[in-house]
């Protein structure tokens, strides 16, 4: 079953092309570490899902690009048919003469509507291309314009019109220090948006990822490209081909799909994080083995102590007593040092698969009193090994993760919404006080129904 | 000339010998293919018979295909009972039968029998074995719902129940479903594509002209040689079923003759007064729920009704008086047979729910508009299916807007609260 | 990609319009080799076939034939246009871009407003919605100006108003040079109160520039470079002042440092636009970032470096200069000190080989000498644009929204009142058609209600910030 | 927290309802993997195959090749990875085109066929074969004979044993010819069905006709069985035979979906914009007619309700067991294997995406009503504060499908 990325603005345009990229090389560059015929299998498999081919088999991204203005698109075209490697669909791009300058109400009010039709029409042409498709990949930033506006716009005629496929908005969380000044009130209106029309939000958090590419890949002046290439490898270790089920040999069908079913069935949590282990410059690869044991023991001691890469995890965070629920679960903790899970699912590739342990992600006490681990946990497996790596672990958390950060967008944006400070750019693009209250009270909701797990 | 060699037979008086030719073409028609030996037992009420009896009737109710796990006996003996009181089986002493499976064969024999006597279950349970070479439309909702609901009485496998169950995990449920199905449709979706290729490219292939094409599964068949030859047993299987169900029609009488002797061995009834079983007891009104819904939906839909038509009337009238208007005869006539026909149509639609495609339709593809020996047509199909949606939604939406009306009230009411119900409301 | 129109009013308008016109060819020369006309030089300019009849048809695509600068020059006298005429520049302009008479406006605010506004109403507003026509996708009006004259205040201040009304899409960036206190025109603080009002009411964003500050600037580049400090390895070509390489051969005039620096300025607020970069910026991100409120639309504008070593290899210390000079005093291009002021929000706009782990690294570290308001803690805009200026290795723009900006708006007031107090000069407002006393008391409360917003929000600053009561959840 | 009773039966009711889900979707897999299988190269029956079972890569009992290969393999590239000093990402992208996959579909190496073979074959079978089965297939240049299965199948003996040992001389010796593809797409139309199967179906298909006949034509039996009946439900000491509960529920059922059609019918009437004054008079015509329909619905439910409260009707047993279900047969076994067509594949998609969405709906209705049934109670009565988060979860579940959720908010002031 396909997927279709739509990649919005600069930054859904940048990731989606290193998205891209990471599926291609992890496919075809990657020795993969496994038999002839499996590694067939795993490319087709991937091929199936991420790419069209066309009649002189070249390998077309099955995505759609769009963007106000057309630089990053360019740039985007010109970056992948200079790589050679797959191409963007040639009709599969719209852009505009003007962004939306960081104004959510823009993108969502004016642009939304103006250019309605011919993004439609666009996604529903790629869309016919794919014998079954699964759902949407959305990219989209959510402190500026276009990706946080146009993208929610989108979304919600994505549901309108294609109400039986999926619909995962990747989300890119902004730097806390800023980079745009209005993204708080950016994110609150995508986040409370997107809460309405979209299956799942995966977010990717700037400075997460800023601080992987400092430490653990060991780069000194890191560009965007960097971040987005860390993003993509954990993307890309999200969807590429697992089998089925245990014990299965066969790739499974529905990736969005599973995923979605294992992990946010609760219209409520809806909010996904991923970690990927390990993580580490090429370079320091070649001097390096790992063990399933040490990789899923750094993997849970992330989860609990809701650390973002394998350095600097503090190992005193420890599950609560079990039978003693209420200590660590309950109290809307703003330090919470425990992060409970609703549901995870870790995905793993490479050797002897079959052989790693998983005992310690069924403990009752990472999971939320009212489901139980058989409900919450799952497992995806191959042995075909993940872009050079070995042995590669990813976990997706539908967990206490975001709390925090939300939380904090959430009080940032309410006190600037308190002064009424820049509510006049929103307003004189109808979106009004009201509205802002509408998303608060989402989110305030949100927020205390993580907490109160 | 089947029919003249019957009647000869019958007037031949050869019950003696043709009773066990019947009992062993019933046999084999049956799914769980009763040794004859049973039947016989029965008749005597001999326990040694029961266990195999509840086994069948279980899955003659209950069990849409054979093979797959069935409930423990004291499950199967509730299923069958409760499923026999649905059918309205008359014999109260069913009921009092014990528990665990081992009485009661002769009540059992008769219960069969009555179910035979009504005449269709044969035929069902042909029809639900019925090996399927061509390339079907997914299930159909009774399909589902029965399944649904026949799972319902199996011991779930609940998770900690006495302290009773977090709403979360309820909708955690509902969730869940709602991408399990849409994982589905677009599962669905795929195996379209894929079913009209392999029709389109192996058109001309088939031996019967009206279908044209091969199904999956006869091509599987010339693909994996071993996989054809597991089809061609079943349908050999079939065959030899559907035989024994020819025999069974022929000899029936005699049967129905030996089952009035079973009847008359079987001692009078008293009157029905038996104590329900208990696990009847506790949800019994549900029943009564369903009847008092569809009657405050019928209730609700009459009083609209009849302010509309009272409203639209009225404004008639006044028009008519005002610009001094007179309907002819005839044009009241016509009028009058005009609606006329329009509600009989609306009647019917509901009283044959459906020219929808129910049961084993073989798919064919066929892209010029005439095909000799006919069918039913996709768009059809599709227009017939579009109504019946636009049924459930509608009935769905209401329901939901008395929910969200008695909640709305109840969450009014509670103090210190702001209530903002999500959007779109 | 979008276009703007530069339009240049008074004698500063045009005379800094004339540097920024010689730096944009030179920049867009510098980055496009091929001589191809592409979007990013067709943001400023028109490349017309000189060689077709009458207006020559504008050519989208293609080599560069004759490039025509998207600009209106309007001036009251003719002196200063008619020099750019004869100059070096004058192929980029045309004469039906151009509005000139020959009277002036005599300093008086109300002449260039009142008179000329009503007489050249229609006129202008034909050049501007030619010059809107020959766009694909107008964004901006760039209006350079002075504040103290009569012409660049008055005429230029009544043009945003007739933009508003015109192109109510069309964002109104006003680049306004302040008069200094030492200012040889003596009815200035009357020009440029009048001229606020306006400023206040119709422009999205005023760049305050203010000459003393210029001056000081180039003074202080004067004596780094002549000290022999910094020996050699100062770049060729680098100072931000410098014309050197330009096109014209027009001799030097004091002037032309400081306006080179106001050129710079509107360059490098453009560069993210105009070109790529891995984070860019669009012109209506300025004010949707920067302006919390509609009034408070003035940004306090510095740049950094002045000028660029020789060295090719930046070590980080240098590039972690450039951004703390970006917030020292000696760098704003207005007499303020947002350092010890307090920022609304702020812009860092970077150019050249800068990456985001650069810019993160300078706001952190930066972040904790700096005062935001209490609602905008993290009030900042960035960008990248991977084209650095000619001759730098990189640059960065800052663009702040700081109460610092008051400190000017006060002095100018103080300047009226002295003035206006004893009804000097007035009776030359006054006899003008549609001047009343009334204008002069509306326009100083407009300004008083300026500078009481900047004091309310100054007052904030030294509150501990606190977390607002936020809504509650029930359940 | 919801009461055991009412949580019992609710996770019974969604268990029950993933679990069909869940069943049906292996099958749709298992279906699907067959589809893929059969588009993909292949050979029909009777190329000799070397390997058994192609498709599955099973690791769990990888040949020996297989094994060599990963060995290999791993050995190489763990050499690869420890000495190689970073490689540039340049050098890599630059290589790549090579690697240019041309995603062909995994190509099983086709034996190729001996060319004595099919002669031989052919004299074998040829007393069986009919003569309306031209089997004889023309692909590229050379002349094939698709051994068709039907000799299996005559012959009565099982595949495997017509499965060439990899002894068989025939095989062996065979070499010379490059190998064959087989797809559907190219050759499918050449493909024909082994006459052993044909016959069968068609056996099948004749008694299944009889029977319908017999059904429909007996009267005496149908006699005998009313007789039996009879007797039966007069020795069960009851009256005569009332309304079981299915003749009650398939009844209901109807009036239901009378209900919604009308409703549907009334809403299009009253939605409609006004006309002339003659159509204006059949629309209240026609409106008096539905209200006059509805009536008799209502009537007619009275008297079921008076049926079930009156007759003691037994009581409705737990859940509802399966009715004869019309799609399986049901109560005319008038079964007849019908056709539908469809003329494209986008009208075969829509049909099943409709088919699909009614069931789905049939299913929402009835959960809807299970739900109902279970929750309203609960959140009815005094409100308190306990309530609220209950409340907010039976708000989203009822009204929304439990797709959305409400918010409540604390009315006082924060402080």
């Amino acid at each position: 079953m396909s997927i279709l990325t739509v990649q919005l603005g600069q930054c859904g345009n940048q990731i989606g092309f290193e998205v891209f990229d990471a599926l291609f090389s992890d496919s075809y560059c990657s020795p993969g570490l496994c038999s002839k015929k499996e590694n067939e299998a795993y490319q087709a498999s991937c091929k199936e899902r991420f790419f069209s081919e066309e009649g002189n088999g070249d390998l077309v991204a099955r995505a759609v690009l769009v963007d106000m203005e057309p630089k990053v698109i360019n740039q985007t075209l010109l970056k992948a048919s200079q790589a050679g490697r797959w191409k963007y669909s040639q009709h599969a791009c719209f852009c505009q003469k003007q962004g939306s300058g960081n104004n959510w109400a823009y993108g969502y009010s004016v642009h939304g509507p103006r250019h309605e039709e011919s993004i439609m029409n666009l996604i529903q042409k790629e869309v016919e291309k794919c014998d079954s498709l699964s759902g949407f990949s959305i990219i989209m930033s959510m402190a500026g314009g276009t990706g946080s506006g146009l993208g929610t716009f989108i979304t919600q005629k994505l549901q309108d019109q294609f109400p039986k496929s999926l619909k995962m908005n990747q989300v890119v969380w902004p730097y806390g220090t800023g980079e745009v000044v209005v993204q708080n009130y950016n994110s609150i209106l995508t986040l409370s948006h997107l809460y309405r029309s979209s299956d799942a939000l995966l977010v990717h958090d700037n400075d997460a990822i800023h601080k992987i590419c400092e430490k653990r890949m060991n780069i000194r002046q890191i560009s965007f490209s960097d971040i987005n290439q860390v993003l993509a490898h954990q993307l890309g270790s999200m969807f590429q081909p697992t089998y089925s089920a245990e014990g299965s040999f066969h790739y499974r069908r529905s990736p969005l799909g599973d995923l979605m079913e294992i992990l946010v069935p609760h219209p409520e949590f809806k909010m996904l994080g991923v970690r990927s282990i390990p993580q580490m410059s090429e370079s320091s690869l070649a001097y390096s083995t790992f063990t399933w044991a040490g990789l899923l023991k750094h993997l849970r001691q992330m989860l609990i102590s809701n650390a973002k890469m394998e350095e600097g995890i503090n190992w005193h965070v420890r599950p609560p007593v079990s039978g003693l629920p209420t200590l660590g679960k309950t109290p809307c903790n703003k330090e919470l040092h425990f992060n409970t899970s609703i549901a995870n699912l870790v995905i793993l590739r490479g050797k002897d698969v079959q052989s790693a342990d998983l005992g310690g992600f069924k403990d009752p006490a990472l999971y939320t009193s009212w489901l139980a681990p058989a409900d919450a946990f799952n497992a995806w497996k191959t042995q075909r090994a993940f872009n050079k790596y070995e042995k590669s672990a990813t976990l997706v958390s539908n967990s206490q993760f975001l709390v925090k950060p939300l939380d904090l967008i959430v009080g940032k944006a309410w006190n600037m919404f308190a002064s009424k400070a820049y509510i006049h750019q929103y307003t004189k693009f109808g979106i009004e006080e009201e509205d802002f209250l509408d998303s608060f009270s989402l989110l305030e909701q949100v927020i205390s129904s993580y907490c109160n797990l | 000339m089947g029919r003249r060699r019957r009647r000869l037979e019958r007037q031949a008086g050869a019950g003696a010998e043709a009773l066990p030719e019947a009992i062993a073409a019933l046999s084999r028609t049956l799914p769980t293919r009763p040794n004859p030996e049973t039947f016989r037992r029965a008749k005597f009420d001999l326990p040694e018979a029961a266990p195999a009896l509840w086994r069948l009737l279980f899955h003659v109710l209950l069990r849409e295909d054979d093979g797959t796990a069935v409930p423990y006996p004291e499950a199967q003996v509730r299923l069958v009972k409760s499923a026999l009181r649905a059918h309205g089986y008359p014999r109260p002493a069913l009921t009092q039968l014990p528990e665990d499976g081992s009485q009661g064969s002769r009540e059992l024999l008769l219960a069969l029998s009555w179910l035979l006597a009504g005449g269709s279950l044969l035929g069902r349970l042909l029809t639900r074995t019925h090996v399927l070479t061509g390339d079907q439309m997914p299930m159909c909702e009774c399909e589902d719902l029965a399944h649904a609901t026949a799972c319902l009485d199996l011991p779930a496998p609940c998770k900690d129940t006495s302290n009773g169950l977090d709403m979360r995990y309820v909708q955690w449920l509902m969730g869940k479903l709602r991408f399990r199905w849409l994982n589905l449709i677009c599962g669905h979706q795929e195996q379209c594509a894929l079913l009209s290729k392999i029709h389109q490219y192996t058109q001309g292939c088939h031996s019967n002209q009206s279908l044209g094409h091969l199904s999956a599964a006869e091509t599987e068949l010339l693909r994996d040689p071993e996989a054809g030859q597991q089809l061609l047993w079943r349908l050999e299987r079939e065959n030899g079923r559907l035989e024994a169900a020819l025999e069974w029609r022929r000899l029936e009488p005699i049967f129905w003759q030996w089952m009035d002797t079973v009847l008359g061995a079987c001692p009078q009834c008293p009157s029905d007064t038996g104590p329900q079983p208990t696990f009847q007891a506790a949800i019994s009104d549900r029943g009564h729920e369903e009847l008092e819904l569809v009657t405050r939906e019928l209730q609700a839909l009459w009083q609209e009704l009849q302010l509309a038509a009272e409203a639209r009337r009225t404004a008639w009238e006044a028009q008519v008086q005002i610009q001094g208007l007179e309907l002819s005869t005839p044009q009241v006539l016509v009028s009058e047979a005009m609606v006329e026909r329009q509600l009989a149509t609306l009647r019917q639609a509901w009283e044959q729910w459906g020219a929808l495609p129910h049961g084993p339709h073989r798919l064919v593809r066929c892209e010029s508009r005439a095909l000799p020996g006919g069918g039913l047509w996709g768009t059809e199909a599709i227009k017939a299916l579009r109504s019946k949606a636009a049924c459930l939604e509608a009935e769905l939406h209401w329901l939901q807007g008395q929910c969200q009306q008695e909640l709305a009230g109840l969450a009014g009411a509670l103090p210190e609260v702001v209530w903002i119900p999500p959007h779109g409301h | 990609m979008t276009q703007s129109v530069v339009v240049q009013v008074g004698q500063c308008g045009n005379q800094i319009g004339c540097c920024f016109w010689d730096l944009a060819l030179r920049e867009h020369a510098a980055v496009n080799q091929r001589g191809i006309y592409d979007e990013a030089i067709s943001s400023f300019f028109r490349n017309v076939d000189t060689r077709a009849v009458g207006d020559g048809g504008s050519i989208s695509k293609g080599r560069i034939c004759s490039l025509k600068a998207r600009a209106v020059l309007i001036d009251m006298e003719e002196g200063v246009v008619n020099e750019m005429l004869q100059g070096p520049l004058r192929d980029v302009f045309d004469s039906k871009q151009l509005i000139t008479d020959i009277s002036g406006s005599g300093n008086n605010w109300a002449v260039g407003h009142k008179v000329f506004g009503s007489q050249y109403q229609e006129k202008i507003l034909e050049k501007l919605r030619k010059s809107a026509e020959q766009c694909d996708c107008l964004q901006c009006f760039f209006i350079i100006h002075s504040m103290g004259g009569g012409t660049g205040s008055g005429l230029g201040t009544f043009l945003l108003k007739v933009l508003e009304d015109e192109f109510p899409e069309v964002y109104r960036f006003v680049t306004s040079v302040y008069p200094s206190s030492e200012d040889d025109v003596i009815t200035s603080p009357y020009n440029s109160i009048l001229a606020m009002k306006e400023l206040n009411e119709h422009a999205d964003c005023v760049l305050p520039i203010d000459n003393q500050s210029l001056f000081d600037i180039i003074s202080k580049i004067d004596t780094v470079v002549k000290s022999g400090k910094l020996g050699k390895t100062v770049k060729p070509k680098s100072l931000v002042t410098s014309s050197v390489g330009a096109s014209r051969k027009r001799h030097q005039k004091p002037f032309d440092a400081m306006n080179n620096i106001v050129a710079n300025l509107l360059l490098n607020l453009t560069s993210s636009a105009r070109f790529e970069g891995s984070l860019n910026m669009d012109l209506n991100e300025i004010s949707m970032n920067l302006v919390p409120f509609p009034q408070l639309h003035y940004l306090v504008s510095s740049l950094t470096p002045l000028y660029t070593l020789a060295d090719v290899n930046v070590p980080p210390r240098r590039l972690d200069q450039m951004f703390s000079d970006a917030f020292s005093k000696d760098h704003q291009l207005i007499r303020a000190d947002p350092k010890h002021n307090l920022y609304l929000a702020c812009a860092l706009m970077v150019r050249g080989d800068v990456q985001i782990s650069d810019l993160r690294r300078n706001i952190e570290r930066l972040k904790p000498s700096l005062q935001f308001v209490s609602w905008n803690q993290e009030g900042w805009k960035t960008s990248l644009c991977s084209v650095p200026p000619v001759g730098h290795s990189h640059s960065l723009l800052a663009l702040a929204n700081n109460t610092c900006v008051k400190t000017t708006f006060v002095e100018l007031k103080e300047r009226f009142t002295r003035l206006y107090k004893k009804k000097a000069h007035l009776h030359h407002y006054l006899q003008v058609e549609g001047m009343e006393e009334g204008c002069f008391s509306e326009a100083v409360s407009s300004l008083s209600a300026l500078i009481q917003e900047y004091n309310q929000l100054d007052a904030t600053k030294s509150m501990p910030v606190q977390e607002l009561p936020r809504l509650r959840i029930a359940v | 927290m919801l009461p055991a009773d009412s949580s019992r039966r609710l996770v019974a009711e969604l268990q029950g309802a993933l679990d069909a889900c869940a069943e049906q979707e292996q099958q749709l897999d298992q279906s699907l993997r067959v589809c893929r299988r059969l588009l993909g190269t292949w050979k029909p029956a009777g190329v000799p195959e070397p390997e058994p079972s192609h498709e599955d890569p099973s690791p769990g009992a990888p040949s020996p090749q297989d094994l060599k290969e990963l060995e290999l393999l791993t050995q190489a590239l763990e050499k690869a990875v420890r000495v190689r000093k970073s490689p540039s990402k340049t050098a890599e992208r630059a290589k790549v085109p090579n690697q240019k996959p041309r995603t062909k579909a995994p190509t099983a190496p086709a034996p190729p066929q001996a060319p004595g073979r099919t002669s031989s074959h052919t004299s074998v079978t040829r007393p069986t074969r009919s003569s309306h089965q031209p089997k004889v297939l023309t692909t590229g240049h050379q002349e094939h004979r698709l051994r068709p299965a039907q000799e299996r199948a005559t012959l009565g003996t099982g595949a495997r044993a017509t499965k060439p040992s990899l002894g068989d001389p025939q095989v062996t010796s065979a070499a010379p010819r490059g190998p064959e593809v087989f797809t559907l797409k190219e050759k499918g139309s050449l493909l024909r069905l082994p006459l052993a199967f044909q016959k069968t179906v068609s056996q099948n298909s004749r008694l299944w006709a009889q029977l319908t006949s017999t059904q429909a034509s007996d009267t005496e039996e149908a006699a005998a069985r009313a007789r039996f009946l009879q007797k039966m439900q007069a020795a069960s000491g009851r009256a005569a035979p009332g309304l079981s509960m299915a003749q009650v529920e398939a009844e209901v059922g109807t009036l239901r979906r009378a209900c919604w059609l009308l409703r549907l019918h009334m809403n299009n009437e009253t939605a409609a914009a006004p006309a002339d004054w003659v159509q204006e008079y059949r629309r209240v015509l026609t409106l008096e007619g539905l209200q006059t329909m509805a009536g008799q619905c209502l009537r007619r439910l009275q008297e079921l309700r008076q049926a079930v409260a009156g007759q003691q009707l037994d009581p409705w047993p737990l859940g509802k067991p399966p009715q004869a279900c019309p799609c399986r047969g049901g109560a005319d076994a008038n079964w007849k294997p019908q056709l539908l067509l469809y003329s494209s594949t986008r009208e075969l998609q829509s049909l099943v995406a409709h088919q699909l969405h009614t069931t789905m709906l049939a299913q929402q209705l009835h959960l809807q009503k299970v739900l109902m049934a279970e929750l309203l109670p609960l959140v009815r009565g005094t409100p308190s504060p306990s309530r609220l988060a209950l409340c907010r979860a039976v708000h989203s579940l009822l009204c929304d499908g439990g797709q959305h959720f409400p918010v409540a908010l604390r009315d006082e002031p924060a402080d």
